[in-house]
């Protein structure tokens, strides 16, 4: 059947037909192929208009209908809904044409615009033959709302949405909600606190039923379409369960202080806070971090930041107990731990690392160990046998000894302690440091048996017989190695081990006056300096490698040579020189540094013909250590390795031999005591595990990670590292320790020192005093998903940071406040309660400034910042103004720097004339430069603004105490991820991009998902609350009409066509397109899809198309444009 | 895991090494079937063909050098839906280029696939092939030997395809196991590559054992590519300047009769139906007479140009200039020589080279914020 | 009361010349505020571009001619008003009625007739240079070696050509001498409005740097830096560029300029206005200084983008200003706070300024200015 | 003989150029009548197919018009364009095809006067090149 299309052109008045012929372009019209009505009117959209087409449609059996009148986006609807009432599908069969914003209006000839007009209703009568029918499609709509920003507009818009009885989710960034306005003090033009009206809103919200308030929440991901979102919500975790009272005895415990947020930096909350007193929820928050690099690094896992704040604190009692839940002996391990957590203390990157060990030490030497209160523990029946002593046996006894069980330590010597008794000389380690933390395992419970070796006369297989059910072996090396050396076995050659365990024991090993110690190690020094102390006149060390390589401490190698010790690098004996059977010198050969070898270390190379003699009486080699695993001989079941060292699983630390186990240098060869005390650790918690019959892998504590520590800011004052009182060389003629420690007044300044990278120490205190038990550190982040059917975005501004706009010197004078720093000042909640104070350099706050200045559009209205006005720093500069008079008297001078004054709100200029009247002063030119450099005395010690009176045409220098910068307001800094999040567009200023800006301001891009606030762009109080009405309005018209209808001019995959090559997939911005395995073909999901067209416009194959936009379409249309055009004789 | 391996022939049976190979990809069951070029006993073209019985690779001819159709089509017909078999693909680096595109595609899957690249002296029109081939029964060796000792390949008066003088991808990459023919000894033999995990252990597999790297052979590649690019120079110097214009383009596209052979060989062209056969060019008779109208007469057939500016804007950047399109071409359009010219700017222009990298998007699926900005500003 | 009318056709034409910017303008003050004028007298850049938003009268007057060009008020303009293009537009229109200070008419009638501006015969162009066998530009040679005018007339400044020149040597630079036919690069002639003979000195230029093959020029004045990479765009220069500074700080991190002998000098440096704030170059002459064994840098009050002008920029060389109002003694006093003997400067209109300064306030005994490439060739050993 | 009249084919966004080329109509502000809009709802959508066809038939000059990157109606259609575009550009610079026929501009809707003298300029420019060589040379 042939098409009957009908033609209808408007004259819009004069509008069109004062600039092109009508009647002209009717008579053309009505000669293209199949029209069959062509008609001219001169209100086409006034109801007689549309009545013509409707009357035509039955009349002469009209198929198609086309319009030419103004822009399709102003009568498009209307005449689509003439078309339908003349019983016409009104996609299939209308199209309309723009003859006069596009062409009357535009046009300067008659001639032209008449040509023009012809070609565009050519193309249109053209294309609209190809048009399909279309119907819109409806969908149900979730009646539940999330807003997201809990500021004043998400507030308001939940509220909102409550009172219609509806559900509204509101989720909040911040442990609290309020928003910017509730850091403001008053409000503009009409004085309010904003307390006053804030705080009884929040209330509302905590308190309505339809409120359900996520705070301390951050939408993660949004899917589905409008009327049926599914949103992904992340609650962090706040380690304070809502049981809290909100009394604040956390936080009056917590040692960690950090800049409050809240308060713009100007002042410090604690870790574990609440932003305000009136936040809503009540419920603290704590903010934690990973645990610090030096809990990381520490092998027995203690807790270090978190005694190192308590010792801070000057509680050192609580400090002891929380090292002592990891490690039982701290005086001991504070004087030899070779600190790992030091190298890897952040402090480190801004001066020097905290001195960590010695700070455990002052805390362990602080207490009373007699009293120490022993914790109650119940008594389990079950006994263990621990053998040996040393640092892995007593770690396993203390922390079995903790569980309950009877713990008996068998000790071969005579006395305990193992290598920190025997092999550490006592000018490192007093015994009785170690003896009074032995003595503290005494007080628990443990049994010490000495002089009671293991091995061949009382077995370990004897032990089980006696009613041990569990064996711990941690014997540690003590067996020196041999140097390998001809000559070795000769009177005067003496084992490092053998010679410390005797000076160790008291007795006073015969040694000559001239000594040679050979090794690099800590035994080596040790060896060197307990010689040195037994009278020897000479005491070198020789050593392979150079001082760099040399493993000992380095405070150690300084003592020795403070002490008198000669050390020879590079040197390595060959051959033990004697005479009559005893030492008398060592033959040596000098090395250089090869290649490195595997430890990364360069090895050592000897020099051909470099050999040379040493002098030497005795000799003592301290080339290392090796277990002593003859005690295990005849053992069924135990595995030793060919290192000599027993083999465990490297998690369980069991050995092979079932209800064994063993740690410590047995297992690994020497390593360090805090290692040893790891292990013995893991060994009790397997043994606990074991003797409970439980999986011994299962369930174990897992080691803390990560590096998402607290910024160390690069401001803070750089302090040097505390040191410890040493004995000075001269004195150190016995065995009486060296290192004394660190002086009380150090020792709390110096764990000051500490940047708290894990933020929450876990010190535990705040626990120790909740009342309501809600403090749970274990706490994690939960994600919850919502359903709602369509979506408020509330989330604000940010205030731009005034530093890069060096000439207002923000940041260098301490004098120079943000408007939102002011702001805190003002509030009664603020860090000066109030009061409007001046700082000194370190920023403690002194007294009221005598003047003012105020300087408006910093960074608004400034090309190289932000083009836009931010509309609300005029009015709340003219607050600040009155506020300063109010509160520090009229004699307090106040200078407003402005460009233009904008005040054009209700009763904002009123507003003006008021602050005026009070005496401010109004400079018209913007603020150029604000400087400390004085021209004269009235100048010295005042900020000096410098301004042209544009009025006057006059420079003027304006000495004041006090800077304000009326920084703009910018989008917030994660806008684009959250644009991105809710399909939202971003304008060019940064902000949301509202649909329409006049007739469409709070919906977006996204049907179903509006935008409400500052997010939207710079606004005041009452325009961000009427904006939030607007935009809850509309989501409920969403929840109450409960039905949706979706655009049909979408796109479609013809599935005959398509191959599946799903590129359009990639393309779609909305991830409209879904894949059908079985069919293999791609899919659009058309409650999604909103028709842009960029898959339509890849597919090659043309399989994928917009409805209303197809090819044939297109075409028809550009072939009906260009058809009056000659080929051939333009040319 | 072997890393470069030789396989011994006697003298001229290279080829039966070559079988040997696959047999034992079969036998040892690194593969279940293998897709390889093989005549019919009944002679003719060697054309891919999936093998499944050993017995059947002693017709396999991979070395003849011939490609009578882009076998890239027939790997995605193997590989598209997941069958979880194990296939061997033999082919050379015109069809493995376009393989990897089809996989970005999703025509077609790597996932189970051992892919074996042969290396390319070049290919035959197909009809030249036969007549060559029927000169001479160890046509496919003898041309590897002439081509080695720098000979003009037996049969005076008949050249490679023009496509293959102005390739630079006579080696294949990105396959797991590379059949290596240049600078190697071809009489004592040949060569395997192993380049990936997958290709190294089926070396390992198959029991082989390392060998080294012929000295020669990096010069031999070095040489070959020299002459490829300088003949590839100037092809495509000579089209540019012939359809330097539209109405040069016209010229060149003046034989056209629209049978869309071309794209039908296209290995890249992946689509099930190609727009221009849709009822979007299915056009009104009045239609024809309104345009002759305009242009005062009308060619027919008509969209022919409007058809190849389409298909460069569609694929030109996934060209590898394998040359089948000028092969199957009836009327004898240089379709190869023409696309090329622009591939080799559009490719540059998003640094993009077809069947280089399976993680490298194809230029048309992606879109980046900061990128030609230059285009929508004026200067 | 003076009554006036707006003039829109003097505005129209201020614009054509290149003030298109003015009317942007919405009379904040800031350039007012931050105009090194105000240290001395009053001067208000603002009221200048009120007067020529208006198209009123009065901007003939003697502030016209005080603008040094300095770009401060450029750099901080919240609106983006190009200050210095709108100034020599007005400056242009005044030079087509020939209104100019009497001051100004020997440099440019030098310029127009001599291609310098200080009167200099173009055969003496390159005379500073004998003695130092530095072969001409030719095929093959890396840089051009273009030196500012008042380096190849003025006797205190050839002296710190010459020393760039051992310096370049040093490091194996390989550059060449230009010819008696090269011009003044024209920066100052176009500040000051000289709109025409700017445009025929740079075609000059360009079509002689063309005729040479000319690629790569090594300035030692930041204003032919500046006329070269901004005004001759306008004439289509594309030549690469490069100020002294630059090319000495890569040569330094290369290791191919080794700065060995000691200087035991406490030194403060000046940034110029148009090597700093109109190109942005501030750490490459730090970097130089500091590698000095010996040397300690100490740094003004006033630095880098804040660093005050001397005067000589925009035609300021040749404006004859009373001794109380020349920046130039105010920035020496601001170096001497600083304890510094020696004020480096980048520029030569810098040098000559502070020459003068120190001269003239008796500073002579306690402090002297030296041009960068000075101070480093002091450093090279022999 | 009378001046060349370029015709001008304009592939208009709904929500930017289509709406700037309104605004530009109810500000009055003239311009040459040469150009033709055909409304498309996003400048992703502007297959290259129909820059093709519109030079092929005849059209001395195509602008696509699209909202600026950031401003896009659907988040990045824009961009998908300009990928699209730089290739079809690639492509017709090859055939001598002037580069100067092909326009794409990103006009925001409060941008009026930006259509208005984008029109303008491009009129003039193509002015300036003459016919097309499709009109010229008979190209089918």
């Amino acid at each position: 059947m042939g098409e009957r299309i009908g033609v209808y052109i408007c004259h819009c008045g004069t509008n069109i037909a004062g600039k092109v012929r009508v009647s002209e372009v009717r008579d053309y019209v009505a000669t293209l192929k199949d029209v069959v009505v062509a008609r001219d009117y001169l209100f086409m959209c006034s109801d007689p208009g549309q009545e013509l087409i409707e009357k035509d449609i039955p009349e002469h059996r009209l198929t198609r209908v086309v319009v030419a009148s103004c822009s399709p986006r102003m009568h498009e609807i209307t005449f689509r809904g003439a078309v339908k009432r003349g019983g016409l599908n009104p996609f299939r069969s209308f199209h309309m044409v723009c003859i006069r914003e596009h062409c009357s209006w535009v046009t300067q000839d008659e001639d032209e615009a008449t040509a023009k007009a012809k070609d565009l209703i050519r193309a249109a009568v053209n294309r609209v033959r190809f048009h399909k029918p279309l119907e819109t499609v409806e969908y149900p709509v979730n009646p539940n709302v999330l807003i997201v920003g809990g500021g004043i507009a998400g507030m308001q818009a939940a509220l909102d949405v409550a009172k219609a009885g509806y559900k509204a989710y509101l989720v909040e960034r911040q442990p609290t909600i309020g928003g910017h306005m509730l850091q403001f003090d008053k409000t503009f033009p009409t004085l309010d606190c904003a307390s006053c009206i804030g705080t009884p809103k929040m209330v509302s919200v905590a308190q309505s039923p339809n409120i359900e308030l996520l705070t301390y929440s951050e939408v993660e991901e949004v899917s589905g379409f409008i009327g049926n979102y599914r949103v992904r919500v992340r609650k962090k975790a706040r380690y304070v369960k809502p049981e809290c009272t909100g009394c604040g005895e956390c936080s009056n415990v917590c040692p960690i202080a950090r800049p409050n947020e809240w308060d713009e930096r100007l002042g410090q909350r604690k870790a574990i806070y609440r932003s305000f007193p009136q936040a809503v929820p009540v419920t603290f928050v704590i903010e934690k971090k990973d645990r610090g690099p030096c809990v990381q690094a520490c092998p027995a896992g203690t807790n270090v930041q978190g005694y190192v704040a308590l010792i801070g604190q000057g509680k050192n009692q609580e400090a002891l107990r929380l090292i002592m839940e990891k490690l039982p002996l701290p005086g001991t391990l504070g004087r030899i731990c070779p600190a790992p957590c030091e190298k890897v203390c952040r402090r480190g990157d801004l001066d020097e690392p905290l001195a960590i060990r010695e700070l455990k030490r002052y805390a362990a030497d602080q207490v009373d160990w007699e009293n120490l209160p022993v914790p109650a523990i119940e008594p389990k029946k079950q006994r263990v046998a621990i053998v040996g002593s040393g640092p892995a046996g007593l770690s396993a006894a203390y922390f079995l000894a903790l569980e309950g069980y009877r713990v008996t330590i068998f000790e071969a010597l005579p006395v305990a302690g193992g290598m920190l008794r025997v092999g550490i000389p006592d000018y490192r380690l007093p015994p009785e440091v170690l003896e009074r933390e032995i003595g503290y395992l005494r007080r628990l419970g443990v049994e010490i048996k000495l002089d009671s070796p293991i091995g061949a006369g009382h077995t370990l297989d004897d032990l089980f017989e006696e009613g041990y059910q569990a064996v711990y072996l941690a014997t540690g090396a003590h067996r020196s190695a041999k140097l390998g050396i001809p000559g070795e076995e000769t009177t005067g050659v003496i084992p490092a081990t053998s010679f410390l365990k005797e000076v160790n024991l008291g007795s006073r090993p015969q040694i000559g006056p001239e000594v040679v110690v050979i090794g690099g190690g800590n035994v080596a020094v040790d060896a060197a300096r307990s010689a040195m102390r037994l009278g020897a006149s000479s005491v070198s060390i020789l050593y392979r490698r150079t001082r760099a390589e040399m493993p000992a401490y380095p405070e150690e190698i300084e003592a020795a040579i403070e002490e008198g010790v000669r050390l020879e690098f590079l040197v390595a004996p060959v051959e033990v020189i004697a005479q009559d059977g005893k030492v008398k010198g060592l033959r040596c050969v000098r090395m250089e540094l090869g290649e490195p070898d595997a430890t990364g270390r360069r090895r050592p190379v000897p020099i051909p013909g470099s050999e040379f003699q040493v002098k030497a009486d005795t000799v003592i080699s301290a080339i290392g250590q090796v277990p002593d695993t003859r005690f295990l001989e005849g053992i069924k079941g135990l595995q030793v390795s060919g290192r000599g060292t027993v083999v465990v699983d490297p998690v369980t630390y069991e050995t092979t031999k079932k209800g064994v186990f063993a740690g410590g240098d047995l297992v690994t060869g020497p390593a360090t005591a805090v290692e040893a005390v790891a292990a013995g650790r893991e060994a009790a918690i397997s043994i606990h595990r074991y003797l409970r019959g439980l999986d011994l892998r299962e369930g174990r504590p897992s080691k803390p990670s990560g590096q998402n520590w607290s910024e160390v800011s690069p401001e803070i004052p750089r302090r040097p590292r505390a040191k410890a009182i040493t004995l000075p060389p001269d004195k150190r003629k016995d065995f009486s320790e060296v290192n004394l420690g660190l002086p009380r007044e150090d020792a709390s300044a110096e764990a000051q020192r500490c940047v708290s990278c894990g933020v929450c120490s876990e010190c535990m205190e705040c626990v120790s005093v909740c009342k309501a038990k809600a403090i749970d550190h274990k706490m994690e982040d939960e994600v919850v998903e919502l359903e709602v059917g369509s979506i408020i975005v509330a989330t604000g501004y940010d205030l731009m940071d005034p530093t890069p706009m060096t000439q207002f010197g923000y940041g260098k004078y301490p004098n120079v406040f943000t408007s939102l720093e002011f702001e805190r000042l003002n509030n009664a909640t603020g860090p000066t309660g109030g009061k409007i104070l001046m700082r000194d350099q370190n920023g403690a706050f002194t007294r009221p400034p005598e003047s003012v200045a105020i300087l408006h559009c910093i960074g608004s209205r400034d090309v190289n910042y932000h083009e836009y006005c931010s509309r609300v720093c005029c009015m709340y500069a003219l607050k600040f103004a009155h506020l300063i008079k109010d509160k520090l008297g009229h004699e307090t001078q106040v200078y407003n720097f402005y460009i233009d004054l904008r005040c054009f709100g209700k009763g904002y200029e009123e507003f003006l004339k008021r602050v005026q009247d009070e005496g401010v002063m109004m400079i018209r030119g913007k603020a150029a430069r604000v400087t400390d450099e004085a021209l004269d005395d009235s100048e010295k010690g005042k900020l000096i603004v410098v301004a042209e009176d544009t009025l006057l045409g006059k420079l003027l220098r304006v000495p004041v105490d006090m800077v304000i910068l009326c920084a703009a307001m910018e989008k917030r800094k994660d806008a684009e991820q959250v644009a991105r999040t809710f399909g939202i567009s971003i304008g060019r200023d940064g902000f949301f991009l509202e649909e329409h800006p006049k007739l469409e301001p709070v919906s977006t891009a996204t049907s179903g998902v509006f935008i409400a606030g500052a997010c939207q762009g710079p606004k005041d109080i009452p325009d961000t609350v009427a904006q939030a009405k607007a935009a809850a309005s509309e989501a409920l018209a969403l929840s109450s009409y409960g039905r949706v209808s979706v655009s049909p001019t979408i796109a479609e995959i013809d599935p005959y066509i398509c191959v599946g090559c799903q590129v359009c997939r990639g393309l779609c911005a909305y991830s409209a397109i879904e894949f059908d395995e079985t069919r293999n073909v791609s899919v659009v999901n058309e409650a999604v899809c909103k028709g842009c067209g960029s898959c339509a416009a890849h597919c090659p194959s043309g399989a994928a198309k917009v409805k209303h936009f197809t090819d044939k379409q297109l075409f028809a249309e550009i072939d009906g444009l260009l058809e009056r055009l000659r080929f051939g004789e333009a040319a | 895991m072997v890393d470069y391996a030789r396989i011994e022939a006697e003298e001229g049976q290279v080829l039966e090494a070559v079988r040997d190979f696959f047999v034992s990809l079969l036998d040892k069951g690194v593969v279940e079937a293998i897709m390889v070029p093989t005549r019919l006993p009944y002679k003719g073209l060697p054309m891919q063909t999936l093998v499944v019985d050993p017995a059947r690779i002693r017709w396999a001819d991979p070395l003849a050098p011939v490609v009578p159709t882009n076998g890239a089509r027939f790997a995605s017909q193997l590989t598209r839906d997941e069958t979880g078999k194990r296939l061997a693909l033999v082919m050379r680096p015109c069809e493995i280029r376009p393989f990897m595109e089809l996989v970005k595609l999703k025509q077609a899957r790597v996932d189970n696939t051992l892919l074996i690249g042969l290396e390319c002296l070049g290919r035959y029109e197909n009809s030249d092939f036969l007549a060559l081939d029927q000169k001479d029964p160890s046509f496919s060796v003898n041309f590897y030997r002439a081509m080695k000792e720098g000979r003009n390949p037996p049969g005076d008066g008949f050249e490679l395809a023009e496509a293959c003088k102005a390739c630079e991808h006579p080696v294949p990459e990105g396959v797991d196991i590379r059949i290596c023919l240049i600078g190697e000894d071809l009489e004592r033999g040949l060569a395997l590559e192993g380049l990936t995990e997958r290709g190294k252990e089926a070396l390992g597999t198959l029991g082989l054992s390392e060998a080294h790297k012929p000295p020669e052979r990096e010069g031999a590649i070095g040489a070959l590519l020299e002459q490829r690019i300088s003949f590839r120079d100037k092809w495509l110097e000579e089209i540019s300047r012939r359809t330097s214009d539209l109405g040069g383009l016209m010229e060149v596209l003046a034989n056209c009769i629209n049978c869309y052979n071309c794209r039908v060989a296209c290995p890249v062209c992946y689509c099930r139906e190609c727009v221009f056969v849709t009822d979007t060019f299915q056009h009104d008779s009045e239609q024809f007479f309104r345009w002759a109208r305009k242009k005062g007469s009308l060619r027919m057939p008509t969209d022919t140009v409007f058809y190849h500016l389409t298909r460069m804007q569609h694929m030109s950047t996934l060209c590898v200039g394998c040359g089948q399109c000028s092969s199957v071409c009836p009327s004898e359009i240089p379709v190869s020589q023409l696309f090329r010219s622009i591939a080799m700017r559009t490719q540059a222009l998003f640094s993009y080279e077809p069947g280089r990298d399976l993680a490298e998007p194809q230029p048309l699926a992606v879109f980046y914020d900061n990128e030609f900005q230059e285009i929508a500003s004026s200067k | 009361m003076e009554i006036l009318a707006p003039f829109p056709e003097v505005t129209e034409a201020i614009a054509q010349v290149a003030g298109q910017t003015l009317r942007i303008c919405i009379q904040c003050g800031t350039c007012t505020g931050l105009c090194p004028w105000n240290l001395v007298k009053r001067f208000s850049p603002r009221e200048m571009i009120r007067l020529a938003q208006l198209g009123l009268e009065g901007f003939e007057s003697e502030a016209l001619w005080n603008c040094v060009t300095c770009n401060t008020c450029v750099q901080k303009c919240p609106r983006g008003v190009e200050i210095i293009d709108v100034v020599r537009s007005m400056r242009a229109i005044m030079n087509e009625t020939g209104t100019i200070p009497a001051s100004l008419k020997g440099p440019l009638g030098s310029l127009a007739s001599r291609g310098n501006p200080w009167g200099g015969d173009r055969s003496e162009r390159i005379k500073w240079s004998e003695g130092l066998e530095v072969p001409t530009y030719g095929p093959g040679t890396e840089y051009l070696l273009f030196t500012c005018c008042t380096q190849a007339y003025d006797p205190r400044n050839q002296k710190a050509a010459r020393a760039l020149v051992k310096v370049l040597k040093a490091c194996g630079v390989n550059f060449g001498l230009g010819w008696d036919r090269e011009s003044c690069c024209g920066d100052a002639c176009r500040k000051l409005g000289g709109e025409e003979l700017f445009l025929r000195l740079a075609q000059a230029n360009v079509a002689l740097f063309e005729e040479k093959e000319v690629r790569r020029i090594l300035v030692a004045s930041p204003h032919c830096l500046n006329a070269f990479r901004k005004d001759y765009k306008e004439v289509d220069g594309r030549l690469e560029v490069v100020h002294h500074s630059v090319l000495l700080a890569n040569l330094l991190r290369q290791g191919r300029l080794e700065l060995k002998k000691a200087l035991h000098l406490k030194v403060t440096y000046h940034d110029p206005c148009y090597l700093g704030r109109h190109n942005g170059i501030y750490e490459p002459p730090r970097e130089l200084i500091r590698a000095i064994p010996g040397v300690q840098l100490v740094e003004m009050k006033r630095n880098r983008d804040e660093s005050l002008c001397c005067g000589g920029g925009g035609g300021g060389i040749w404006m004859e200003v009373p001794s109380g109002e020349r920046f130039s003694k105010l920035r020496v006093a601001q170096a001497e706070e600083t304890g510094a003997e020696v004020i480096v400067a980048a520029c030569p209109y810098c040098v000559s300024m502070f020459e003068d300064a120190i001269k003239t306030t008796g500073r002579s005994e306690s402090m002297r200015v030296m041009e960068l490439s000075e101070l480093l060739s002091e450093a090279i050993e022999d | 003989m009378a001046e060349f009249e370029p015709v001008i084919v304009a592939f208009v966004c709904n929500w930017c150029t289509f709406t700037a080329a309104d605004l530009a109509g109810t500000s009055r502000l003239l311009h040459p009548p040469n150009v033709r809009l055909i409304r498309v709802m996003c400048s992703g959508m502007v297959d290259p197919k129909y820059v093709l066809k519109a030079f092929l038939e005849g059209a001395d000059g195509v602008l696509i018009g699209g909202c600026w990157p950031g401003d896009c109606h659907y988040i990045n259609g824009n961009l998908k364009a300009r990928r699209r575009v730089a290739l079809l550009k690639e492509i017709l610079r090859r055939f001598g095809f002037e580069e100067d026929r092909l326009w794409l501009r990103w006009i925001a809707a409060s941008e009026g006067n930006v259509f208005a003298e984008t029109i303008k300029e491009m009129v003039e420019k193509i002015k300036a090149l003459g016919p097309s060589q499709v009109r010229q040379k008979l190209v089918a």
